[in-house]
């Protein structure tokens, strides 16, 4: 969470240490976290329900998903967790040439993976697969394949947004990391943020198997 | 509960570099590993290969990446009481779907 | 809890507190101070209250004749549903947390603020945000979906601002979420040295718990209210029967959190009561960590029993038999809350201060309302007055009778921290009779309409039922006077109240232990605790008399 | 006009059931008025038995000096729990006696809407708001909506059940006496709710003969053409033909049984899977079947699924042996 900053000092008004201010954010950021979980775990649940009242629905839909766009997704997103680690490192041993590095590799990583899911999003609407007035779906229980798709952009749109804020906030914290914002005293915002990206690449972690890999083997 | 050192900054641990590369491959090769699986045949276990693998992933990121390792014990049990509910939700949703029908009467 | 004062604090009334240290309306509208966001929510929540009060007057008015004469049906339905929305999101479900909570949990664990002060206005203001949706949506003619928001008919059927009030209870979702984090956070890391977790006053527990719903329950609400929203507008099928879905997923999300919900606006009010028992008998609490984990324990069980709002939207039966089984469980720590204050007035020193008279109401009224909660889990019961009368008086019995008189007696009891004022006696005790006495005549008829068979949400009904209506009608008008009553004198006190010490009702508890108000970092001298909750024994006793009319 | 309840606090008992509903919530009754008279008998007792009577005095911990207030807390965490226990398995119990229809009981047909009851009879006889049984007679309605979510209420059988626009539900009682009982919508359905009100009328058997014999006036309720009609109407028969070229799985005999899929599960051929085979054919396939058969969703309304059903039940299997006629 933000750092309450009080005058010059970074140690707020209202703390009597770095170490109490450090654990109350890393413990609000968290719990922070686990309403993210819940948040996703609605969709999550009505999704698992779906699923399986209706499994050859889903794995018809799901098909028309390109596996290979997924999985590169899923690199990227990897990858962009991996720079997001190494920028909170920099925070952590002070060097803010590397904070800003890292910071500025995840943005460009993160935008891949929103220009990857526009692609995505644009072939959907291509095939008219979104659904609405002008689904449409060749297959034998399209009323449940839209539900799939339903699903799909429901899951897919909110953990997008989850990016597109994420991508904002990296974008505005580049001149702070130069300016060397985060030292080892005080990350906390930095250590935040990246918390923050973790648990949206966690949430990908478990939509990418859900939607893309529905029985593909048959 | 005592906070009484003012000034003395808490020193950070600090992962090296190698464990953060390691945790990378580790998850490339998991994912990897999960679009290789979807496409074998394993009949019901399918699902639970993929998620398997997912749950090993996201536990490698939780512990590694976001620093949970080191963190006070506090943390895991903050996460767990969010995986909980969403396990009770599952879980009770499932007694009422996965019920349906068994008394014979229909819309019971 | 006894404070070891390094040098003794002075509590005499300061020159400058958190009240008067800076004025003006931006001093208000952009403090972090955690009293003034807590004042903030008061008078929003009031504004609320009053407008919620105004459409339960509206409803009885319709309902004292069977013919459905004075409203048109829609009209009727959007009061009741407005009623229901701004009465549980707008009003209870931030009432006692973000307004004593606020105030009192930094104080009574000795902290300078909540562990984010920024993150507490903002709450406030997505609050105050949500709640100017919701009034443009009542300006925009307001809903008629009832508060439950049952799909298929307000995504399809219904052509009022649903989406309006669905974001208006988003973003007050969102309010509460901060708070409850934010006090979690504040629990676990600002205890003042000394102050175990077992040295917390119960209200301080009532609230960690409250928070664990918070944070857990919400989100799920908000994430169904997207849900709806995309079905409403973007036709994006997740309910729809039309589009392949089953509105009875609707049900079960919606009650995940709503059911927890029900216990935001409990518990906060157990802590209160815990309290003033605790005060006005001078005593400890009988059984201190049974109550406490009895808390815990309602919160945790809370989660599990949703599905006894659906036991014959067609769950299965034998989802409903567990859900029966678990609902009777959670009433077990209930119970023990009630007794175990009940014993605590056993060879106490009991004073019959206003507060004291609304923790008692609170007791006998939650009590009835439990009880036949727990009619409402035994399924053959539940069967019959399933969305009748019976399930109106048994939630008003709860949330009325039981949380409004604990949020009351609150009040009552830290006006004078708040304000530094004192509240006349006379007038104080009478509303608390007068509250009480109308507040049964409006509810209890109710308990026998829904037996009767009386539908709720029925605008017009037949005409056998006409006498109780009339009486409940008539009771709304008497409680209504006695929830004016307090709003009269609270204000009058703010100006012309006699002074109040630093400790008019000889409690322990830190927050007693700093001036009347209070100053803006709380305590002069940091409090370090050494001692359990509630040792009267060795407490400094005398009561200066909270007397002027 | 509905008789006027016969105690201004209970409703009329017009079913065994409504006995047993009775009894229990006079047990839940009598724990309700011991548990908070208790209470209340004890805060009252030590308010002024224990009033403070002068400033300074403290209450006395007893707590912390009685080492039985843990035993204390134990009863009372126990006793309540026992009796809820017990509270929980009658209620449980008449809650499948709410729920069970009995063997043999009468079938009819509830179809909800905004906001009506149109109702059918066994013999295909229907009527709008009102419902008319024998006395005596067990019956069994089988409920659906074309809309929202309904409820069918009649406070005389103290049974709710709700009426869902995506399966059917079923709502049973069996009258013990004559006479004109509420029916109400039990779930909040939109501006007309309060008006979606009718009446159950119990009726001596023979008198109920009688009124069925008496054919409404023409016009006085909406005609449906019957299940057989439709069947050729909306070309059922072109596929579904017992003679046919096989493209489609013969129907006669299929009712009750247990249909295996594409996927290899099973399914029981009840009511709701034919009305969803009607409605949703790809969602269940039947083995060995290709999924030709068109959607008749939005072209059949809830009425004429219900003749549908009602007709394919009928469909009898040619010579006994429901398996081998359809192989
Ligand atoms: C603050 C609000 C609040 C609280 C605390 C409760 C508490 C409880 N509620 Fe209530 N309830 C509502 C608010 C609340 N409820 C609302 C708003 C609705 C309607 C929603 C809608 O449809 O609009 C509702 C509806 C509702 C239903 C659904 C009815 C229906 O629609 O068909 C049920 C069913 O089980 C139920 C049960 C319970 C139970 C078992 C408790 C238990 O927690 C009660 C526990 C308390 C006690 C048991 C009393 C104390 C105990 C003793 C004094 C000791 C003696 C005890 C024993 C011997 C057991 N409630
Ligand atoms: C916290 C929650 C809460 C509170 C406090 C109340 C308070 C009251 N409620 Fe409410 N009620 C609900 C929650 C609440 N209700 C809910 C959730 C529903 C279900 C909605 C649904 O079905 O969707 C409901 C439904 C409901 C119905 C059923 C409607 C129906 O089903 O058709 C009725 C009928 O009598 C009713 C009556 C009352 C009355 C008489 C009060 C009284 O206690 C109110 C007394 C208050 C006042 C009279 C106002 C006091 C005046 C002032 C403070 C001064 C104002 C002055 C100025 C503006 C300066 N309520
Ligand atoms: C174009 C041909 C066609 C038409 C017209 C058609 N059906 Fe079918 N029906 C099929 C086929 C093929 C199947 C088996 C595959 C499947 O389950 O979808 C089937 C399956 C069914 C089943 C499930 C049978 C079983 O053995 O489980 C029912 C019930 C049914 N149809 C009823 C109807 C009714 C009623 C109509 C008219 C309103 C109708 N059908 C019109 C081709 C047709
Ligand atoms: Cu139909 Cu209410
Ligand atoms: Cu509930």
């Amino acid at each position: 969470m933000s750092v309450e900053t009080h005058g010059a000092s970074d140690l707020a008004h209202h703390f009597d240490s770095y170490e109490q201010q450090k654990e109350s954010a890393t413990l609000g950021m968290w719990t922070f976290l686990v309403t993210e979980i819940l948040f996703f775990g609605g969709l999550f649940a009505a999704y698992s329900l779906y699923r399986s009242l209706y499994p050859e629905a889903f794995r018809a839909a799901s098909h028309t998903l390109d596996i290979r766009l997924g999985a590169l997704n899923t690199a990227v997103l990897i990858g962009s967790s991996l720079t997001m680690a190494l920028a909170v490192r920099g925070g952590q041993i002070g060097k803010p040439k590397v904070t800003f590095g890292m910071l500025l590799a995840t943005l460009a990583l993160g935008s891949t993976f929103l220009g990857v899911k526009a692609i995505e999003y644009a072939d959907k609407f291509h095939h008219h697969h979104v659904p609405g007035a002008l689904f449409h779906f060749e297959g034998p229980d399209a009323v449940h394949a839209q539900l799939f798709f339903s699903l799909y952009f429901g899951m897919t749109g909110l953990h997008a947004l989850h990016m597109i804020i994420g991508v904002a906030i990296l974008a505005g914290m580049l001149r702070p990391a130069l300016r060397g914002a985060w030292t080892p005293r005080n990350h906390n915002f930095l250590e935040g943020m990246g918390l923050y990206w973790h648990f949206v690449d966690l949430v990908w972690i478990f939509l990418f198997p859900l939607l893309y890999l529905i029985g593909r083997h048959h | 509960m005592t906070h009484t050192q003012n000034s003395a900054a808490p020193a950070p641990h600090v992962m090296p570099v190698s464990t953060y590369l390691l945790v990378f491959l580790a998850l490339m090769c998991g994912t990897a590993l999960t679009v290789a699986a979807a496409y074998v045949d394993l009949g019901w276990a399918n699902n639970a290969v993929a998620l398997a693998i997912a749950i090993a992933k996201s536990t490698l990121v939780v512990l590694y990446f976001m620093h949970v390792k080191e963190n006070t014990r506090l943390i895991p049990a903050v996460i767990f009481s969010g995986l909980f509910m969403l396990l009770i939700l599952f879980v009770n949703l499932l007694a009422d779907y996965g019920t349906r029908g068994w008394l014979g009467v229909e819309g019971r | 809890m006894t404070t070891s004062p390094n040098p003794a604090p002075s509590l005499e009334a300061p020159r400058t507190h958190y009240l008067n240290a800076a004025y003006g309306l931006r001093s208000w509208l952009f403090t972090r101070d955690h009293k003034r966001i807590a004042l903030l929510y008061l008078v929003s929540v009031s504004v609320f209250f009053a407008l919620g009060g105004l459409m339960a007057v509206l409803i009885r008015m319709e309902l004292a004749t069977p013919d459905g004469d004075l409203f048109q049906p829609d009209i009727y339905n959007r009061l009741f549903t407005m009623h229901g929305v701004l009465m549980i999101f707008f009003f209870l479900i931030p009432g006692i947390p973000a307004v004593l909570g606020n105030f009192l949990i930094p104080l009574m664990i000795g902290a300078k603020d909540l562990a984010f002060p920024r993150i507490n206005l903002l709450s406030w203001y997505l609050y105050t945000a949500g709640g100017l949706f919701t009034l443009w949506a009542l300006l925009h003619g307001g809903v008629d979906t009832g508060w439950t928001f049952y799909t298929p008919l307000s995504t399809n059927y219904v052509n009022t601002s649903v989406l309006t009030v669905g974001v208006g209870i988003f973003i007050a979702g969102f309010s509460s979420i901060l708070t409850g984090l934010n006090f979690v956070i504040t629990i676990h890391r600002m205890r003042a040295p000394g102050l175990t977790w077992f040295r917390l006053p119960l209200f301080v527990w009532g609230h960690y718990a409250t928070s664990i719903i918070q944070i857990l329950g919400t989100p799920v609400i908000a994430i169904t209210i997207l849900m709806i929203a995309a079905e409403r507008t973007l036709h994006i099928g997740f309910f729809d029967p039309k589009l392949g879905g089953d509105p009875v997923l609707f049900q079960h999300l919606f009650w995940f959190y709503s059911h927890p919900a029900v216990y935001i606006m409990i518990l906060p009010a157990m802590g209160v009561v815990s309290e003033l028992v605790a005060t006005f008998a001078r005593k400890p609490i009988f059984g201190y960590r049974f109550v406490a984990f009895a808390s815990i324990g309602i919160a945790v069980l809370g989660f599990l029993v949703w599905g006894h709002h659906m036991f014959v939207a067609g769950e299965s039966i034998y989802a409903g038999v567990v859900f029966s089984v678990l609902s009777m469980l959670v009433a077990v720590p209930s119970a023990i809350k009630v007794f175990n204050w009940t014993a605590t007035l056993y060879k106490g020193s009991i004073s019959w201060d206003t507060p004291m008279l609304y923790a008692l109401g609170f007791i006998g009224l939650f009590t009835i309302g439990g009880l036949t909660g727990v009619m409402l889990a035994t399924l053959g019961i539940d069967a019959h007055v399933h969305d009748t009368y019976f399930i109106i008086a048994h939630f008003h019995y709860i949330m009325v009778g039981g949380a409004i008189m604990g949020y009351l007696g609150g009040l009552h009891f830290w006006w004078p921290k708040i304000t530094g004022r004192l509240y006349p006696v006379f007038w104080s005790k009478l509303s608390a009779l007068v509250i009480f006495i109308g507040f049964n005549v409006t509810f209890f008829p109710q308990f026998i309409l829904g037996y009767l068979g009386m539908p709720r949400r029925y605008h017009s009904y037949p005409p056998e039922f006409q006498v109780l209506n009339v009486m409940s009608s008539a009771g709304a008008t008497v409680l209504g006077l006695g929830y004016l009553m307090p709003l009269v004198y609270f204000v009058w006190s703010m100006r012309y109240g006699p002074r109040a010490t630093a400790n008019p009702w000889g409690a322990t508890g830190l927050e007693w232990q700093t001036t009347s108000p209070p100053p803006v970092e709380n305590f002069t001298v940091r409090p370090v605790v050494t001692a359990p909750p509630y040792t009267y024994a060795s407490a400094p006793a005398g009561k200066e008399a909270a007397d002027v009319g | 006009m509905p008789n006027i309840p016969s105690s201004p606090l209970l409703p009329e008992q017009a079913s065994d059931v409504a006995r047993s509903v009775d009894h229990l919530m006079l047990f839940a009754l009598s724990g309700l008025v011991i548990f908070s008279a208790l209470i209340a008998a004890l805060v009252l007792v030590f308010m002024i038995r224990y009033r403070r009577t002068h400033e300074g005095q403290v209450g006395e911990d007893i707590y912390e000096t009685n080492p039985k207030s843990h035993v204390l807390e134990i009863v009372w965490s126990v006793i309540p729990l026992g009796l809820l226990l017990i509270l929980f398995g009658w209620g449980t119990r008449v809650f499948f006696e709410q729920n069970r229809p009995p063997a043999g009981a009468a079938q009819y047909w509830v179809t909800g809407r905004q906001w009506m009851w149109k109702i059918q009879h066994p013999n295909g006889r229907r009527e709008i708001n009102e419902l008319h049984v024998p006395m005596g007679q067990a019956v069994q309605l089988r409920m659906i909506s074309e809309d929202v979510i309904h409820d069918f209420f009649v406070p005389a059988f103290r049974v709710h059940v709700d009426v869902l626009p995506t399966r059917y539900t079923t709502y049973w009682f069996k009258a013990n006496r004559t006479g004109e009982f509420h029916l109400f919508c039990g779930q909040y359905c939109g501006t007309e709710h309060s008006k979606m009100v009718g009446k159950v009328v119990v009726m001596e058997p023979r008198a109920y003969e009688a009124w069925l014999a008496n054919e409404p006036a023409a016009g006085a309720v909406p005609a449906v053409a019957s299940g057989e009609q439709l069947f050729v109407a909306k070309s059922c028969n072109t596929c579904h033909r017992p003679d046919s070229s096989a493209r489609a799985p013969v129907l006669n005999g299929l009712f009750g049984t247990q249909v295996t899929l594409q996927d290899g599960t099973k399914v029981t051929a009840n009511e709701d899977y034919v009305r969803e085979s009607i409605l949703n054919p790809g969602a269940k396939i039947v083995q060995g079947y290709q999924p030709v058969m068109p959607t008749f969703k939005g072209q059949v309304t809830e009425e004429e699924l219900i003749q549908l059903v009602n007709y394919v039940k009928t469909l009898k299997a040619p010579d006994g042996g429901a398996a081998e006629a359809r192989k």
